[in-house]
């Protein structure tokens, strides 16, 4: 079953084109990755899924309804939930009231105690740090609180904008055991990544980007056995 | 010797962002700066411009010790740069904005000067026929064209590149590698941040590894390229991903 | 000569409540949505004329016309954003500034219109407090009182309610809360009601204590700039503190100097720390 | 130095026209009207230097125009020193005391640097009326007899007229040198991108700083012209706050950062404003109309009426800036 279809997505800033017709299928339960270097419209790409910048062209399924013009908020509500890149947790806000803020749609309202009980689960640091102000977490605190914070608004997809972007190799380690924790509880995902070897590593299916198109897909293993994509990072 | 960092710290609170980093630049040559995102490469170039001031050591220009002095004189000593976010100053046109450059560079010409300049260099960067479109009406590639083109109209004798390749397809990339040599033959030393690993390895004569705000390899891009240092700084740990998999079953 | 000095004090203390009233709505739009409110001023003035139309026309004692007041400042303040703001919300802060600038020359205008600028006043009393020879209006004591709770129901709802809490994480991040699924759009325009809610309120309770004209906001509001400024824009319980500190300069120091100087101590305050501290004495967020 | 081009000619003639009806018609009611109307013109440009060309919103700017009031009015008052001097005397005060104090508020941006210009115009005001010397609060009245000076009242109004003519051509030339000069493309690098402009080497401090000594001198000067022919000078008179909005109002409404713009935008909004109090109907209304006409150009046309044209017709984009 598919979860997320994008067809044919157009978008970018201003009068100038970024995304060319972008086509991606997050299937119910798996993690699907995108791939891509610095400036290739991955980002963008995310931005225009969840309406934050308009869509110009093309189509974006949501448990087969069409939700491409609906308004950001109103696509969190029907369980469409990224985690930005950058994190952007609230600094002046307690760790629990982050937490809060993530269940803020009343279908995540309503189930907040088992989410949270997931999160503490997942997360136990979190939970010493309760009533800390986020601002004052650590780099790697404060991505897993983002990811936390996602969790509570109950996705039908959780979307992962380079969760390890700026973390060090331990705690990129971390997230990614994470995700794949999250995999095996069953969570729909779709993740955009830097760090290749990794998440394919743990990916059921990738797409790479270039230049704002889709110009390579397959299984993470598939992928990682390509020259291409190490071409395409390295250059050696 | 044309530029040499001298044991340079930058912190932003807690977060050492260049880390006692130390290196020096002949005239004439091509140094590629790479390293993963957050590496420090940009704090780096921000450091060397005046934009901030460093904690600790000190930056030689031209036998100058420019350390701390504002960003304008630094420019008029002769160094350029652009901006990885680039920063073009919409409401003029890509001409002026070229000519902002000419005027107040080295050579802080007059304004007929600077214009002629502005023409030659539009020209080089082949923005010619976007001279009298207002800049924020330009696409990303070329406002990075423009940015460039900013940079060398202030005529400098060092120009800091950041990711002026990055969002150009392969034809405009080798493109730009061309005008980078052509640049460099002209005289102008040239710094360059870069992700597109074959483009620097490329047009590079030495290249410098950060992460983490520190150095951890310099060298020639063959050298460079084959240190498993970098190889894990860039593309994370192979040994790693395998214990992650291995661990999950 | 001690019980002057008292007196003053405790008719610092209160007119300094209801200043941060004033302010903290100033202080509120600035915090969550960057904009600095000219038709404060005007709207404050606008709540003076309410509370005075509704006591005089409709024979509605001014504390129970407050719940009036701020249901109106509501309705009217978020229709000021959606007529006003919403279209230049993301633009440079001339327009913002404009935008509510023109809001209170609509006021202001219409007011003159129907009101002139003549004084009016409201007339009641509350009898008085005297211990030994100081003697303190229950109406100033009522204004003070009032302020303070307005404040604490603030802060509860900031802090307790899930629509508070909303309003805070606008002011910290307007994507990641949209990323939460709180409708922005509605918050940005609800914190605009309430800080006009307050505006009106304060202009309201003002209005129980000295006599007004349609012109007096403007006034007010020039203070409420000063009090922000020291307090630190964007913060409410720091205005509430320098409401404090403006209400003591005015009525303590001005026993040591005349009272016409005291415009030259407040806006040379402002400049002054706008220069050396912009956050703020208090320097607080949301 | 670039030579004049055609938006500079066929504005200054434009303006000139305006100045010569009523010297040739010889009506004081019309040359009460041009009066007005030049010193709004003068207002705008130059506030145009500091808001429109370097993009710093000084929304208390009228204080520039109040303090060279109060010092030319002061010089005539207490030394009978003649108009011509006095005027210089106080747009050069008024100047210095910009240049210096913009040492220090220019460092403030974007709205920081708007309050911090409406505190400064409030504490001038109110400093002066605590200043019993010069009239405190009252203000100070000219006794008929300054005038006889100048050969009588009558001359002494055309003299103002003539003067005030004078100041907006010098104004509108300078303007315009300031925009096609090097000093100039510094400041609108600065309006475009700040931290751009001090890379590419503009001396930003400097050259705010210059900029808005420049911007204070003209209105300085003018306020000497005007309370000179008014006869009395009071605080609320020279440092009102609505006569600072009045001032973006026309740039706004012209577009901003343009020659033209200013000179266009304080035109329309006299006659406007002109036109809503002859107006019994909209007499009582003015400011209410004056603010839902601002609104709806901020909101709907931000570029003013030169920048709307502007954009919708490239071609003619040279020569209406």
């Amino acid at each position: 079953m598919i979860t997320l279809d994008v067809q044919n997505l157009e978008s970018g800033y201003g009068e100038v084109k970024v995304l060319w017709g972008v086509s991606i299928k997050v299937k119910k339960g798996e993690l699907t990755t995108i791939i891509g270097s610095n400036g290739s419209g991955k980002t963008t790409f995310l931005k225009a899924i969840m309406g934050i910048i308009p869509v110009w062209n093309g189509k974006i399924i949501f448990n087969g309804e069409d939700v491409t013009k609906l308004s950001t908020h109103s696509k969190v509500e029907k369980g469409i939930v990224m985690i930005p890149e950058g994190r952007l947790i609230f600094p002046e806000m307690s760790v629990l009231e982050n937490l809060e803020m993530g269940a803020y749609t009343k279908r995540a309202m309503d189930r907040m105690q088992d989410s949270l009980d997931l999160v503490f689960s997942l997360f136990p640091r979190l939970k010493e740090r309760i009533q800390q102000k986020a601002g004052t977490l650590s780099g790697g605190e404060q991505q897993m609180l983002a990811v936390a914070r996602g969790l509570m608004s109950v996705p039908e997809i959780l979307i992962l904008d380079e969760p390890s972007l700026g973390l060090a190799p331990k705690l990129t380690i971390e997230i990614f055991e994470t995700i794949k924790k999250l995999k095996n509880e069953g969570v729909t995902m779709l993740l955009v990544e830097q760090n290749v070897h990794l998440s394919l590593a743990i990916t059921d299916y990738a797409y790479v980007m270039a230049e704002g198109k889709i110009v390579l897909e397959g299984t993470g293993e598939e992928l990682e056995r390509s020259d291409e994509v190490r071409k395409a990072y390295l250059g050696i | 010797m044309i530029l040499k960092v001298e044991n340079v710290t930058k912190r932003f609170g807690g977060l050492v962002a260049l880390n006692k980093v130390s290196f020096t630049l002949e005239k004439g040559e091509i140094l590629g700066i790479i390293g993963p995102n957050g590496a420090g490469k940009t704090t780096l170039f921000n450091v060397i411009c005046g934009v901030y001031s460093p904690e600790e050591g000190r930056i030689i220009f031209s036998d100058v010790d420019i350390t701390g002095l504002p960003p304008f004189k630094i420019t008029r000593l002769g160094i350029a740069r652009t901006h990885q976010v680039v920063k073009p100053l919409n409401d003029l046109t890509v001409k002026e904005n070229v000519m902002v450059g000419a005027c107040f560079g080295k050579s802080y010409m007059g304004l007929e000067d600077a214009e002629k300049i502005a023409e030659g260099v539009l020209d080089t960067v082949g923005l010619k026929e976007r001279s009298e479109l207002l800049a924020g009406k330009l696409n990303v590639p070329e406002k990075k064209r423009l940015e460039l083109a900013r940079a060398l109209a202030s005529q400098p004798t060092l120009l800091l590149l950041d990711e002026v390749l990055a969002g150009l397809n392969p034809l405009e990339v080798s493109k730009m590698l061309e005008v980078i040599r052509k640049i460099r033959d002209n005289g102008v030393t040239i710094m360059m941040i870069e992700h597109l690993m074959h483009a620097i390895m490329n047009v590079s004569d030495r290249i410098i590894v950060l992460d983490y705000g520190a150095k951890i390899a310099e060298g020639k891009p063959e050298e460079v390229a084959n240190n498993p240092k970098v190889i894990e700084a860039y593309l994370g740990d192979p040994d790693l991903a395998l214990k992650l998999l291995k661990k999950e079953g | 000569m001690i019980d002057v000095w008292v007196d003053s004090i405790i008719g610092g203390l209160l007119l300094g409540l209801v200043y941060g009233l004033a302010a903290i709505g100033l202080n509120l739009i600035w915090g969550v949505m960057k904009v600095i409110n000219l038709s404060h001023g005007a709207f404050m003035a606008l709540g003076m004329f309410v509370i005075y139309l509704l006591f005089t026309a409709f024979g509605i004692f001014p504390y129970f016309g407050l719940v009036i007041v701020i249901g109106l400042g509501l309705v009217l303040g978020m229709l000021t954003y959606f007529v006003a703001l919403h279209r230049v919300i993301d633009a440079p802060e001339l327009s913002t500034l404009l935008a509510t600038f023109s809001v209170s020359l609509f006021i202001i205008g219409v007011g003159t219109f129907v009101f002139t600028t003549i004084p009016y006043a409201i007339d009641i009393s509350l009898g008085s407090i005297s211990f030994g020879n100081i003697t303190i209006l229950g109406t100033k004591v009522a204004t003070g009182l009032i302020s303070i709770a307005f404040t604490a129901i603030l802060y509860v709802f900031l802090y307790k309610t899930r629509l508070g809490k909303a309003i805070r994480a606008v002011s910290m991040n307007r994507v990641a809360a949209e990323l939460m699924g709180v409708n922005t759009t509605f918050i940005l325009a609800l914190s605009f009601g309430i800080g006009i809610a307050l505006a009106m309120s304060a202009g309201a309770l003002i209005a129980t204590i000295f006599p007004f004209t349609i012109l007096s906001g403007g006034v007010y509001e020039l203070k409420s700039f000063v009090i922000c400024v020291l307090g630190g824009l964007g913060s409410p319980l720091g205005a509430l503190v320098g409401g404090i500190v403006l209400g003591m300069i005015e009525n303590v120091v001005t026993l040591q100097i005349p009272t016409s100087y005291v415009p030259v101590i407040e806006f040379s305050i402002l400049v002054l720390i706008l220069l050396l501290k912009p956050s703020g004495l208090l320097g607080g967020k949301v | 130095m670039k030579k004049p081009d055609i938006s500079l000619w066929w504005i200054t003639i434009a303006v000139i026209v305006l100045i010569v009806i009523p010297v040739v018609t010889k009506s004081p009611i019309l040359r009460e009207s041009v009066f007005l109307i030049l010193l709004y013109m003068t207002l705008a440009l130059s506030l145009n230097i500091i808001l429109g060309y370097t993009g710093y919103v000084s929304f208390g700017h009228i204080v520039y125009y109040g303090i060279g009031g109060y010092v030319t009015f002061s010089l005539i008052y207490f030394y009978g020193i003649n108009l011509i001097v006095a005027m210089i005397i106080g747009g050069l005060f008024a100047a210095a005391i910009a240049y210096s104090l913009g040492q220090a508020i220019l460092k403030l941006r974007g709205a920081y640097f708007a309050i911090a210009t409406i505190g400064v115009n409030e504490a001038v005001k109110a400093l002066v009326n605590n200043l019993d010397a010069i009239g405190g609060a009252e203000g100070l009245y000219f006794n008929i007899k300054v005038y006889n000076a100048y050969g009588g009242a009558e001359n002494a109004i055309w003299l103002s007229y003539y003067l005030m003519s004078a100041l907006i051509i010098i104004t509108l030339i300078v303007n315009w040198y300031i925009k096609k000069s090097k000093f100039g493309l510094g400041l609108m690098a600065i309006r475009e991108d700040e931290d751009a402009a001090i890379i590419l080497g503009v001396d930003t401090r400097k050259y705010k700083s210059l900029a808005y000594m420049l911007s204070a001198l003209f209105p300085g000067i003018a306020g000497g012209i005007f309370f000179f022919k008014n006869g009395n000078i009071e605080p609320e008179n020279a440092f009102h706050l609505v006569k600072s909005i009045e001032m973006i109002f026309m740039v706004m409404l012209g577009g901003f950062g343009t020659v033209t713009g200013p000179v266009l935008g304080a035109l329309v909004y006299e006659r406007i404003r002109g036109l809503l109090l002859i107006n019994p109907l909209f007499k009582n209304l003015h400011i209410a109309i004056s603010g839902v006409v601002l609104l709806l150009i901020v909101l709907f046309m931000p570029s003013g009426i030169i920048g709307y044209v502007r954009e919708k017709i490239a071609k003619i984009r040279r020569y209406i800036e």
